[in-house]
């Protein structure tokens, strides 16, 4: 296959990214956000939508980031970042926020990958170099939640493509990817593999499948993600 | 927001079905839904497994239900009392089965069911009748029996105050176990004494988060004796 | 041995006996009750020994049974009787109330018992013609709790003798049972043994080992039950 | 009534010694009892196994309390952040091991070291480097990672408000991992904001019963920056 150069004038932007995830959203689910990426998604999210946002660190009904006269040091979510309550928002503990993750009432998690693998293999807490990583919630998370969103750029900074066969990368969990958002694509995880459902505008099948370490299946109906 | 008001008991029992595993709330007097299992006994279903810490007593809801042949199994760690009656003629006459849990392990049962863990190890039981035939596992030199989690289709629960979203409190003792089996059913149905507005339950003293509540009604008296 | 007869007219009243357990419990002690006899302890303990009694429903924090008109059937004790809550109290749900009594925070629980093992295994649950029994709370509080005390009579009603070298009826929990309260002695259980350290006024150490079916040790300062 | 009060962080840092294994309370900037890890630092000890969410980062507490070379081992799920330097350096060089757990399983080895198990089956980092060496169990046809409890000796946690029996409430997200701490060490010590007349906290309320607080301070602002 001849090379393809990545389409750096094409790729959406992370809020781009993130206003085509929220779409996905479906009304009155509990959802959890990764850190990093996923939390721009709030910014997207229609009041009507009415989602609840699971922070893990004992927060259920998480709202939008207070005005700076506003920030309280209890009320931060789990990047660390200020946040509110949203009215009949809940706190429990972390063992009970975790019960939460694990137990079924997480509809949605959305969190950032270093690799997805095309049976849903995700790789987020540590890079094949470094001596140790960090966990956090994902393993829990990821492991839970009935819908696992990756959120992420189509491929590393090395130009390396981040959707493969299989994990080279140390595994967060196994086989909970559902759907995958890039700044290339649109791609959901099925018990066949990849399937390529939505591209960027100005970008082909081709191009994406290039920056693509696993076979694509195209969608029939195959469309511009409409950013 | 999703609607889970319902207006009569019968409608917040939409869901439950023939063969259903199901929770019941409450410890003695405090948080049992006396309505909930009056209406479910109504519904005249069967097959059914239902999870409570008795067996009923007398003509109490309980064992109205099982005199009705709703049900064929009971898990429960009190069944015999007093009042045991209708229990102890089916159970010796072998129309119903029961599973004998201790207390604890019972609630910690359900907590791990809900918590998405597939068991526990516990120090109880532990060279007892209740520990035979199950794994039995050493941890730093000290040795645990296995106890599963325990999840049912629907949790029929009692609460004080409920909100828009399904946020719970319960009064006194009347929590109990109530908490842990809304956490741990599929479907989780409410019956509450009132409704309060939206962001009136302190967040910091929510007993169970909305997230746990799929259905509530507003026990209206129409089931009391 | 000759047959030595019960000594009825000295036997403890049940209200003696909970007298004399009640001086055993030491300030600040964290105590559950089981249902029946145990709960008339309550009756017998002093104000400054500010003992914190646990209800296995989620009471921690356990005060005496309101006058009638303040009766509440949200507030009952294990055994259904009406009680009240100390200032302080807490209230928890069931799995955090067994998480305390499993846990190591239980200093105590008094217990009754069908048979007590001279190696402190209890059994309170089921009789041996009975085709099921009543677990209820005893097999985790029995487990966790610090020291088990055992209330109850020192023969069942057929005469025969509860304390045995080897329980014969089913095990609620073993190796727990630290001393023992009955109607005629209060007796130790030692890695050794039964050690009959104090008997009802009136009734001989002789008299005790008789309706006892294990070796009682005699204490070197035995003396009477100050009842 | 046991008195737990005690009127200096040094006073209530008395139960610590080396070697202990201490829980610190916290995540982010919620429920950190930072004049007691400063209170620690100070009290120079060595050998100590510290369990906390994250390792330090700058020369903030627990950063300047590794630096101290107190600590041989760091039990945490997230010991890497852009500040992290010092943890990093220490860790790099052998001077200090690290037990990397994910987080809900450390929350909820704890919980189960408070509440008398042995341990407990999850699937959580099923099939990852995590799970290696550790047992499997099946369960109902799924298999899950058996994790072990975890207890301290010492659990250093922040409340909001206490009173006289040391029962305790938490401020919004400050709870987190305060509460499975407190029931999971030999002896916890609260740092509080404030002290209210006993009574005052509605007992359906109370976040940590006073049964798992056997000392509590005021911070009076003598350890802040």
């Amino acid at each position: 296959m001849k090379n393809i150069p990545l389409p750096i004038d094409r790729l959406l932007s992370r809020d781009s990214i993130a206003k085509r995830l929220a779409v996905d959203l479906q009304p009155d689910w509990v959802v959890n956000l990764g850190i990093g990426m996923p939390t721009l998604t709030t910014k997207y999210v229609k009041a009507e939508q009415d989602i609840v946002f699971h922070s893990e660190n004992g927060i259920i009904g998480m709202g939008p980031p207070p005005p700076a006269e506003s920030q309280d040091d209890d009320l931060r979510d789990a990047g660390k970042n200020f946040c509110t309550l949203i009215p009949g928002a809940a706190l429990v503990h972390h063992a009970d926020s975790f019960s939460l993750a694990r137990g079924g009432r997480l509809d949605c998690a959305i969190l950032g990958a270093f690799q997805v693998a095309a049976n849903g293999d995700l790789a987020n807490w540590r890079l094949p170099g470094d001596p140790t990583g960090n966990i956090g919630g994902a393993m829990d998370i990821a492991t839970g939640a009935k819908e696992v969103f990756a959120m992420m750029t189509h491929v590393n900074k090395n130009g390396e493509p981040k959707l493969t066969e299989k994990l080279t990368y140390p595994a967060t969990a196994l086989s909970c990817v559902t759907r995958v958002f890039t700044d290339m694509a649109v791609i959901s995880v099925t018990d066949d593999g990849y399937l390529l459902e939505e591209t960027a505008p100005g970008i082909s099948a081709e191009e994406v499948q290039f920056h693509t370490d696993a076979k694509l299946k195209v969608a029939a109906n195959l469309r511009d993600i409409a950013a | 927001m999703k609607n889970k008001k319902r207006d009569s008991i019968p409608a917040a029992l939409e869901a439950v079905q023939d063969g259903d595993t199901v929770f019941f709330g409450g410890f003695g007097t405090g948080g049992v839904p006396i309505a909930l299992i009056k209406g479910l006994t109504d519904k005249k279903l069967s097959g059914l497994t239902i999870v409570s810490n008795n067996a009923g007593a007398g003509h109490n809801t309980i064992a109205t239900l099982l005199q009705s042949g709703a049900v064929k199994k009971v898990i429960c760690t009190f069944p015999y009392s007093r009042g045991s009656v209708i229990f102890n003629d089916l159970y010796h006459s072998g129309k119903i089965e029961l599973e004998l849990v201790p207390q604890g392990t019972l609630a910690e049962r359900m907590r791990a069911g809900g918590s998405g863990l597939g068991g526990f190890l516990t120090p109880t039981g532990l060279g007892t009748e209740i520990a035979e035939g199950k794994p039995h596992i050493d941890v730093d030199g000290k040795t645990y029996v296995l106890e599963k989690a325990l999840r049912a289709d629907i949790a029929l629960i009692k609460a004080h105050n409920v909100d828009l979203r399904g946020n719970l409190t319960y009064r006194l003792a009347a929590r109990n176990f109530n908490p842990v089996m809304a956490m741990a059913a599929e479907y989780t149905i409410a019956q509450v004494s009132a409704e309060v507005p939206l962001g009136e339950i302190d967040p910091e003293s929510v007993h169970t988060p909305g997230v746990y509540v799929d259905t509530y009604v507003i026990d209206k008296g129409e089931y009391d004796e």
